[in-house]
């Protein structure tokens, strides 16, 4: 059975993580407010991805997981990013 | 012979009896018995169609039908054809019936999963069923329901789109049920290199029905939104984009062109080895393949759209994938040929099966391949030749594979052997019948006859009454083909546990399997799926 | 398919011919050695297989490769063979090609419009595509082109023809209920019967109007004009309202020029003289019967002011032709022979009417369609918004005819 | 019948491959959105201006929230502390409730100012906005759905943990609600830049 289960996360683990999550959200909104250009729009993403993977990998324990969930979820961005980035071949290029 | 046995085994154990045995059951080989018997009831309805659109263009103007019926007609044969019988033909009744024995277990990981993913596809199927007799009719837009002709028909549009979107989370729930399946379930020693290849085959598609499928979902929610709304995401005027809609609905549709195709190559995969008494050619070139086409099917969607004024950079980049896409077809075509080298072969029914399947999977795969060059699939698109090359790999290429598995593995679930006279005949009739028609359809494509054409001008008829009369050919042999298998089934002669010397898992254990599948103790598989030394088939 | 060698149709026939020929070799090959190692190693001559081998590293090897290297040419040919097809050559011919349910329209550059494309013949023509309301396709087999008409995009083909000739054009996007009606021809015409086609003006009747004939008929114009060319007497393009300074019976009087001093003129010229001119007009009397005498003023009034629209030709241009017949038979639309003088079953908000068809009528049923559908219909005609009343009148008139 | 099978693991993994799907799903808008975004970032971030971002930050800051009280809800169904998850489970979807009526508010504020699909406030702003509040509405009705279907199944396995059914060595059904729940919070954490934050 032990494979089953995973230990409990320390309820502090769970606490950081959130005020992490609240920092990056304030760091957005007032990255928002500078005006960057196209360079707004990166930066808001790429602290989306932050917050996504700690929610990902603490709140959702895949860091406890085997590889296949890691693996399966590395197939599922790449594929979505194909889905996206292909579209662009098009929309942008006519 | 007509001693009226029943059967035994899964069909008669189980925890409640009677039809709510059947309606409430989560065992894999009943819910797989139910998806069957769907699939071919929606399979003869839609053929039946098919047969109409035939005889309408037997001859130009108006023979059999007025233009919206024919249209409604031509969209419900490919909204059933497509989303009710090729998409879950195989994996859904066949994957259900076999996935499990093949790795030995004794049942699939979500058993009641499994059974709300039929329920989600009789609620699809009825559905459907209604939007054909409701609202404002059958639905006309062609199965495709490209914007902005779906956002302003007047028929029942809406209502087909959902069903369809119930069907695509049935398919959606099977392929999650399949891979978990297949990566926790394995009994002992079933190695990836020891699987069947029609778990591999099952395998890849089941992520392909995990991430691709989603994406129709959400497709048909937006014209429903769209018709219900009317917000113009589609509009230009609004800011929206036509083609858009193209790309989002491709996305999905071209890798479900894999989910119709992959397991039936797995089954064909299975027959061959079976009836040349021999290991599969290059067992991991195929499985590596099965995951290929998959995993490249899913990056060539666009190839539908050449025509459509889609950037020319985007025309460069998807033709070239989609030619990647035949590499892997055409490496399994010549395994499967090389199989036979050197071997003990039997011409048994489900062996003309995969022949044939063969044969016809080629034709359309090399007739994709016209498709997918840029200069000549401008003139080819959406002409007949497009319907004829659909029809090869999916009549030809999914159905015959399912009619081969039919033939294969009846006596594996019913215990009986149909006779096999009759079922040359049928396969005979059917095989000529089918090439004479799409043959003849692929030609006047040539000529330039566009698709979903009520009338056509002159020149074509000659071709056109060609193929209708081809359209009948099949139908005699289909119809002697289904009669075949139902009197077997009914009538046939028992049949021991491995008539046909197959040396997977399923032979080993009683026609028809029993309940749990493999009794009291978990099998230990300690070789590969094709070694024939030592199997003994029965007498049948 | 067609024997003419053009650019496109060979672009296109290159790749097709090809990859059809690589094809059928490999079908061939694959079939026949199908055929012979089932034949060869049937199990009544071989109860046992001979070899039990699981693969081959090599030839795996090889046939990964092969299809490789062919499928890699036969993309790089069909591409570069689709350049051909975008590509278009400088000085091409321009027509503008709209697509709406279910019918062509295109529009030249000097503004004249057809439903049928008309192109010179030997010159290279770039056809611009758009549609108005859902997906249609504009094709052409003969010359092997193809392009999809989006509504809000602007999409292109192109093409030449060495030789005249007509080739039919499909729409290949399913647009609906008339889908396969869908269809015209291109008309390629030789360079001077094309520059004379093309010269005409597409509004215009023709036909010279009944007046205008009288007038001629009468030698009217032997001393009239309507440019003010002629010294000898008055100009006929200003008539009607203008004042006229005239000695009636020695009296100096003004007038304004209306019906009746038109008709005393013509009848009894002598009787109002219009000074400045000589007293040579000779008196028509009986000459010309009262219903050409109408004509005649009518024209000289309102005539050549007023261009007069062809309601024949709107109806075929508006694309209606689509949808309605003009011979009886019913089609997607009610056949429009007999339309005068019918009575129409229709549905208003969903109460069943019978309506004469009468000008109002008409002009209902095509400014609003949906509001008034004819029973046995589907409510899909579309509304004519772009058509201004003096159209729709015209077109009125010639369906009250029909 | 044989003892049932029991395979922990695998049930999260099937619950991982439906949130594939999941992601899949809203992706077909985060498609329309990208190329939308490159064809009219001018509009796109004046639209953007008119979403109350209050509105945004505090239903980002809720979610979060929630997020976290899921995720210790696990923890303390581990652990074997009923009450503790039960309580847990109710503050998220009490979270849940709150983030649905900020958003009903949200909505009537826009909606109120004319802003709605196929409205002719709406059509007056052009192309590109018009495009951004289509997408924005049904991005954000979606995601909406998914936090009522997530409240509802966190409910329901609340009820079952009191009952008994959920329990320290049984509690895959949680863990999975909770996996879904995380979803819900993971596409917004996407949503709410996208949406609010364009400048
Ligand atoms: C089961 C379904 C199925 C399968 C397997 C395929 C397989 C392929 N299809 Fe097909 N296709 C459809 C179903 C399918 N298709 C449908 C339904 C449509 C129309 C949808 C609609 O518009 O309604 C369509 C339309 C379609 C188009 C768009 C046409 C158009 O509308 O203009 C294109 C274009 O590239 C295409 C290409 C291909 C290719 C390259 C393959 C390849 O995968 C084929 C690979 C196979 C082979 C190559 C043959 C076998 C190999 C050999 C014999 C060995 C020798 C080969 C080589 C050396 C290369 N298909
Ligand atoms: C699996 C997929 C599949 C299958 C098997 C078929 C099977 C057939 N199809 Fe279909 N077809 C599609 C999928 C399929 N089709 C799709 C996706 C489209 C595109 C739709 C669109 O454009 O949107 C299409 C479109 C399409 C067209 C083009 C319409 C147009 O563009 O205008 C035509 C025209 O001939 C056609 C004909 C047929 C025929 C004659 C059959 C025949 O093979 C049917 C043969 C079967 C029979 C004749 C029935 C025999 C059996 C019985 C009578 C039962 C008796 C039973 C017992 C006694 C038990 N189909
Ligand atoms: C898309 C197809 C379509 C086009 C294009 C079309 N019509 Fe129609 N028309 C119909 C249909 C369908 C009806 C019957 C339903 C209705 O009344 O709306 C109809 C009805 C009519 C009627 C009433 C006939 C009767 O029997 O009472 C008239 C008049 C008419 N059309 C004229 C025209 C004219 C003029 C044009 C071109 C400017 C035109 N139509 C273009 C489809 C079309
Ligand atoms: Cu227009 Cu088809
Ligand atoms: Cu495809």
């Amino acid at each position: 059975m032990s494979e089953h289960t995973h230990e409990p996360v320390p309820y502090r683990t769970f606490i950081l993580i959130w005020v992490a999550l609240l920092i990056l959200t304030g760091i957005t909104i007032a990255v928002s407010r500078v005006h960057l250009g196209a360079l707004n729009i990166w930066i808001a993403l790429g602290v989306a991805s932050i917050k996504s993977s700690l929610v990902i990998f603490v709140f959702m324990h895949l860091r406890q997981e085997s590889k296949l969930f890691k693996i399966g979820l590395l197939v599922m961005l790449s594929i979505l990013a194909i889905f996206i980035g292909f579209t662009f071949f098009d929309v942008l290029y006519r | 012979m007509s001693e009226k046995t029943t059967y035994t085994g899964f069909w008669q154990e189980s925890p409640r009896t009677g039809i709510l045995g059947w309606l409430l059951t989560t065992d894999h080989k009943r819910i797989g018995i139910l998806y069957l018997g769907c699939i071919i009831t929606m399979f003869i309805v839609a053929a039946i169609l098919g047969l109409a659109i035939r005889l309408e263009l037997i001859a130009p103007g108006r023979t059999i039908m007025d233009a919206q019926t024919y249209n409604a007609t031509f969209t419900v044969h490919g909204i059933i054809m497509i989303f009710m019988f090729l998409i879950p033909s195989i994996p859904a009744a066949f994957g259900n019936l076999l996935l499990p024995i093949h790795i030995g277990a004794r049942d699939v990981s979500f058993p009641k999963l499994n059974l709300l993913s039929w329920y989600c596809y009789i609620v699809g199927g009825v559905l459907a069923v209604t939007s054909i007799f409701s609202g404002g009719g059958a639905p006309d837009t062609g199965w495709t329901f490209y914007v902005p002709f779906s956002t302003q028909t007047n028929t029942n549009v809406s209502l087909a789109a959902f069903a369809a979107f119930m069907l695509g989370f049935s398919s959606i729930l099977t392929g999650i049920n399949f891979v978990t399946t297949v990566h926790r379930l394995r009994c002992k020693g079933m190695k990836w290199g020891r699987l069947p290849l029609f778990v591999w085959t099952l395998y890849a598609t089941a992520w392909i029905q995990v991430l691709a499928t989603p994406m129709i979902g959400i497709t048909l929610v937006l014209i429903i939104l769209e018709r219900t709304f009317g917000a113009g995401l589609f509009d230009v005027a609004r800011g929206g984009d036509p083609i858009l809609y193209q790309h989002l609905f491709w996305i999905y549709s071209h890798p479900a062109v894999y989910i119709m195709i992959l397991p039936g190559m797995g089954v064909i995969s299975e027959i061959i080895p079976t009836f040349s008494r021999k290991p599969l050619f290059g067992y991991w070139a195929m499985a590596l393949s099965s995951l290929a086409i998959a995993f490249a099917g899913s990056l060539v969607w666009a190839h539908h759209m050449y025509a459509s004024g889609m950037s020319d950079l985007a025309i460069l980049i998807f033709s070239f994938l989609t030619f990647i896409v035949a590499i892997p077809s055409a490496i399994k075509v010549f395994n499967w040929v090389s199989t036979l080298y050197k071997g003990s072969i039997e011409l048994a029914p489900p062996m003309l099966f995969a022949l044939a399947f063969i044969f016809n999977f080629a034709i359309g795969g090399l007739g994709g391949l016209a498709l997918g060059a840029a200069a000549s699939d401008i003139h080819l698109h959406d002409t007949t030749f497009v319907v004829g090359h659909f029809h090869y790999v999916m009549f030809g290429g999914g159905g015959f594979a399912l009619f081969a598995a039919m033939h294969y593995w009846l006596p594996k679930f019913t215990g009986r052997m149909y006779n096999h006279k009759m079922a040359v005949i049928g396969w005979a009739l059917l095989f000529v019948g089918f090439n004479v028609t799409y043959m003849a359809m692929q030609a006047v494509g040539i000529m330039g006859m566009p698709r979903r054409y009520y009338d056509y001008i002159p020149e074509f008829t000659t071709l056109n009454l060609v193929s209708t009369i081809g359209s009948w050919v099949m139908a005699v042999g289909l119809i002697i083909m289904f009669a075949n298998l139902w009197h077997g089934l009914r009538k046939g002669r028992p049949v021991g546990k491995n008539p046909w010397g197959g040396a997977t898992l399923e032979w080993d254990i009683p026609s028809p399997p029993p309940m749990e599948n493999f009794g009291e103790e978990d099998p230990v598989v300690t070789k590969g799926p094709y070694e024939f030394k030592g199997v003994v088939a029965d007498e049948y | 398919m067609n024997p003419l060698a053009n650019p496109t149709a060979q672009a296109v026939d290159n790749v097709l011919i090809y990859i059809f020929g690589v094809s059928l070799l490999l079908l061939l090959g694959i079939t026949v050695a199908t055929i012979y190692l089932v034949v060869k190693y049937r199990r009544s001559k071989y109860p046992e297989p001979t070899s039990d081998t699981h693969g081959n590293l090599w030839l795996e090897a090889v046939w990964t490769l092969l299809p490789t290297l062919i499928v890699l040419t036969m993309f790089w040919y069909g591409w570069t063979n689709y350049l051909g097809l975008r590509e278009v050559p400088a000085g091409a011919f321009q027509v503008e090609a709209t697509g709406r349910m279910w019918s062509w329209q295109f529009k030249y550059e000097n503004g004249r419009t057809s439903n049928k494309l008309y192109v010179p013949v030997g010159k290279p023509i770039k056809v611009i595509i758009n549609s108005t309301d859902v997906l249609h396709s504009f094709f052409i087999p003969a010359f092997r082109i193809k392009r999809d008409a989006v509504p809000g995009i602007e999409t292109y083909v192109w093409f030449q023809s060495p030789e005249t000739g007509s080739y039919d054009i499909f729409c290949s996007e399913y647009c609906g209920l008339g889908h396969a009606d869908m269809i015209t021809s291109t008309e390629v015409l030789s360079a001077e019967d094309f520059e004379r086609w093309y010269a005409e003006s597409t509004l215009a009747t023709p036909e010279v109007p009944r007046g205008r004939k009288l007038l001629e008929k009468h030698g009217c114009l032997g001393c009239h004009s309507f440019d003010g060319s002629s010294s000898i007497a008055t100009t006929f393009d200003v008539l009607k309202g203008t004042k006229r300074k005239i000695m009636s019976d020695g009296v100096e009087k003004e007038v304004e020029v209306d019906a009746e001093y038109l008709r005393r003129s013509i009848r009894a010229p002598g009787a109002d003289l219009v000074e400045g001119f000589p007293p040579i007009m000779p008196a028509y009397g009986d000459a010309i019967n009262e219903a050409d005498l109408d004509e005649i003023i009518n024209f000289l009034l309102n005539g050549e002011q007023k261009t007069s629209l062809d309601g024949n030709k709107l109806i075929e241009e508006n694309g209606c032709l689509g949808c309605h017949s003009t011979d009886g038979s019913s089609s997607i639309g009610p056949g429009l022979k007999g339309l005068g003088g019918r009575t129409s079953e229709v549905k208003r908000e969903g109460h069943e009417l019978k309506l004469k068809v009468d000008a109002e009528y008409l002009r209902r049923a095509i400014r609003d369609p949906n509001h008034e559908v004819v029973e046995g219909y589907p409510a899909i005609m579309p509304s004519n918004d772009h058509l201004s009343d003096e159209e729709i009148d015209a077109m009125v008139e010639e369906l009250l005819k029909k | 019948m044989s003892i049932e099978h029991r395979d922990d693991t695998g049930a999260r993994f099937g619950m991982w491959l439906f949130l594939y799907t999941e992601v899949i799903l809203f992706s077909g808008l985060f498609i329309l959105y990208a190329m939308a975004l490159s064809k009219f970032p001018q509009q796109f971030a004046e639209a953007s201006h008119k979403l109350n971002i209050y509105f945004g930050s505090i239903n980002t800051i809720v979610l979060l929230t929630s997020s976290l009280t899921i995720a210790l809800a696990v923890t303390a169904i581990q652990r074997g502390r009923i009450r503790q998850t039960l309580i847990l489970c109710g503050v998220t979807v009490a979270l849940a409730l709150l983030f649905l009526v900020n958003k009903y508010f949200e909505w009537s504020e826009e909606i109120g100012h004319g802003i709605y699909p196929g409205s002719e406030h709406l059509a007056e702003m052009g192309p590109g906005v018009t495009n951004f509040f289509n997408l924005y509405y049904f991005t954000a009705g979606l995601h909406g759905l998914h936090v009522f279907i997530g409240a509802t199944l966190i409910s329901i396995v609340a009820v079952l943990t009191a009952k008994g059914k959920v329990t320290s060595d049984r509690y895959t059904l949680l863990e999975n609600s909770a996996l879904y729940w995380h979803l819900v919070d993971l596409v917004w954490i996407f949503l709410f830049p996208l949406y609010y934050l364009i400048l």
